[in-house]
């Protein structure tokens, strides 16, 4: 089983040269940390900002530079900075290649819920239903299951859901998935140690298995 | 050229009545008009309908307005980080309005623009959706959105000169040049004011036609709501 | 008979103090030249430039700073610079307060034809169609016969329009006319020796005279 | 950070062919893209769809293209100060597609930033409103454009640096960030390239996300139509 890291550094091997990315609050953000330093990427913040580079020291934090998770942090070289009406024209206009997000649920024709838990919850969907809306690839990362044993892999969403059909692949704790154009979670690899019987056990959507699911790489 | 200075905060809202629409700058603590908000606060009004990104937090920005009961409508994206808003919204006792980020960003833009309406992707299918036109275009299907005006709207600029032209700093920008461009009558406070001509015209964020009244801020906090560092 | 710098000086009438104003091509951009020293306003280039100022000097010629008849300009002091889309933002969130502009024709209901001659002449609407379709206060500086004397002040326009119920008034190189809200052309100042007698006779569209008709003041 | 830098125009040019859609900056001759024109010039296509504020004039500009027949049909909002365009024009050679100078100007914005369609009242009871939707909002009439997009966008900028980000310099702006933004491969020339970093990150005002190839320019003609000097 993943811990959080462990997700961040897989999802960390879907990134591609070139790209400019979004990443959402939480293990998303971690993401950053595990990009190979070879590639040549650009990290975009909703609030106005292309190009950020790690948290600052002590002494260089700059309360005018803060990311989407209102943490503050600093510029890398050649990056931008833009209101934020020309920050989602970047989003809703598909200039951002890759989105990486959490989610409470993910469905099995990727649908995604991941602001609002009726009666509980409600924070707002913050910019997440133009990025799932947008993108040309949207990556899910997320713990397999609830706190109380609850597969969060679902035929349909039971919340209220931020976008449909848009996730393209989920990274969770036990296993990484493809959403299948018409549908069902293909099983592309399984955590370490972890067996297709208990990744199906513990997925409420259609898994398809073929053939031998090799072990996750997260070295 | 048309000088806009006005001598301060409290002289900025003094017009600003019960049930007034406004649009305030920021994203979180970020860039907020700290100064005409704490003036507003002074004032004796409610009814308010506030259009803003966030809504602060409990003991700063827009939370501080929420607490003395001046709101009676929020319309934002993200309203975590505050408890008394999410006692009041549980309790019914605020309005809210959770629009997706982007779709407000672009009807913030719209309002000042003159473009009533346009297709966005963000929300279809969703609770978001509800009410509104749906429309297909190129094969992908969008919402018809509505521009937003305001009466009055409060934003925060780092420079500014006595025409109402002003700059931003780092990502202190955010809603703030589209607020400018939405407002009635725009309440602009800055860092520092300087004569018409001082600043360079290639490098205006916001040009003044967009700002009615311009006052040199003070005392700015700038308070950080997730202070993070790197070892 | 006014010239077409008193025309020009005639409309520098029309200008309150605070104003954004557009000046089109032609009598228009003359205006410039009779607003009084006393007044503050600010002139708006629809190719980007709040803050027109005067022609350079030969030595303080810049390419890169021209207004929307292609002029070599300068800018005052305040100027800010900015793209088209942004210019016609301004122009059609009604944040400029006042546009002046030539027309071809002029109906009794306020439309305006200015844009093209079919068969003839195709130059294109440039800035015409958005900004008379969006400035609160809209005056046409135009003569009021064409070259072979037909009146230009009609009850429809002939030519294809660039804007419907949209001019407020017309300064003509015989009279100051208003569009009334319920069509038709208000005569409220004579050019010096014309009579009421003389436009109407020149006018086509229904002309509206109510008692004395003063003469203008172009001083 | 992402390195854009190419050699120079032939290369940024090499694979636009037959029938492409262009979108090139500039208003009337200013702030055109003078390197790649000249480039497009020497290349042996036609059939192109050309989206410009201005056709340049005779012998300048797009007007060049014009004249060496590369150009299938223009999409303007001004074509005077060109007599070989009035020709093709008016022997019907040339397809025109004249367009309200905002609309043309919102409607690239709108391709880059994934706006469909929109509301706006320039046009309505017009030639420009045939076969275009008409819809009253707040008691006013507004005709439904939508976005401009092209498979190249040819810009050109003051100051760039190798990320792709982009200064332009006075009213030599005008379209070219609109048009950056809505290009699949957008293609910038610059007076000055520098090192990614240089530049202060609040100035930009074309992002490097929008441009895919960019290049030191040479040679900058500029010419001026309208000479006006005051004595």
């Amino acid at each position: 089983m993943l811990d959080k890291n462990q997700i961040a550094k897989r999802i960390a091997k879907e990134v591609k040269n070139g790209q400019y990315i979004n990443l959402g609050i939480g293990i998303p953000t971690l993401v950053a940390n595990y990009i190979p330093n070879d590639l040549e990427v650009v990290l975009q913040s909703e609030n106005g900002l292309l190009g950020i580079g790690p948290f600052p020291k002590e002494d260089d934090i700059d309360p005018d530079l803060i990311n989407a998770g209102k943490q503050t942090i600093t510029m890398t070289k050649g990056s931008a900075l833009f209101s934020s009406a020309e920050s989602f024209a970047m989003i809703r206009g598909g200039h951002v290649h890759l989105t990486i997000l959490g989610a409470m649920e993910v469905s099995e024709n990727g649908d995604i819920a991941n602001w609002k838990i009726p009666g509980k919850m409600v924070k707002g969907m913050g910019g997440a239903m133009d990025l799932v809306a947008s993108a040309e690839n949207i990556i899910v990362a997320m713990q397999h299951c609830s706190k109380d044993g609850k597969s969060k892999l679902l035929k349909t969403c039971s919340l209220p859901i931020t976008g449909i059909k848009c996730v393209k692949k989920v990274v969770t704790d036990l296993a990484v998935l493809k959403i299948l154009p018409e549908g069902g979670f293909k099983l592309l690899e399984r955590a370490p140690g972890i067996s297709v019987e208990e990744i199906r056990s513990k997925t409420e959507g259609r898994l398809v298995v073929e053939g031998e699911v090799p072990e996750m790489d997260i070295q | 050229m048309i000088n806009k200075t006005i001598k301060d905060a409290d002289e900025a809202v003094k017009d600003i009545s019960n049930n007034a629409v406004l649009m305030i700058g920021g994203f979180g603590l970020s860039g907020i008009p700290e100064n005409s908000i704490t003036a507003l606060l002074k004032k004796d009004i409610s009814g308010l309908t506030c259009i803003s990104n966030n809504a602060g937090v409990d003991d700063f920005g827009i939370g501080l307005m929420l607490k003395k009961r001046m709101v009676k409508k929020m319309i934002s994206s993200y309203v975590g980080e505050n408890k008394e808003f999410e006692r009041q919204l549980l309790s019914g006792e605020l309005e809210v309005e959770l629009i997706p980020q982007g779709s407000l960003a672009e009807r913030v833009r719209a309002g000042g623009a003159g473009i009533p309406a346009f297709f966005t992707p963000a929300g279809v299918g969703t609770e978001v959706a509800e009410g509104k036109e749906v429309r297909e275009f190129h094969g992908k299907l969008y919402l018809m959105e509505r521009w937003l005006r305001a009466d009055f709207s409060l934003v925060k600029a780092w420079k500014g000169d006595t025409a109402g032209n002003l700059i931003f700093k780092g990502t202190a920008r955010n809603f703030n040049p589209m607020m400018a461009a939405a407002g009635t009558i725009t309440i602009a406070e800055v860092e520092e004011l300087v004569e018409a001509g001082s600043l360079d015209p290639n490098q205006i964020h916001t040009p003044g036609i967009y700002v009615q009244r311009i006052y040199q801020g003070k005392d700015y906090e700038k308070r950080i709501e997730q202070k993070t560092i790197s070892q």
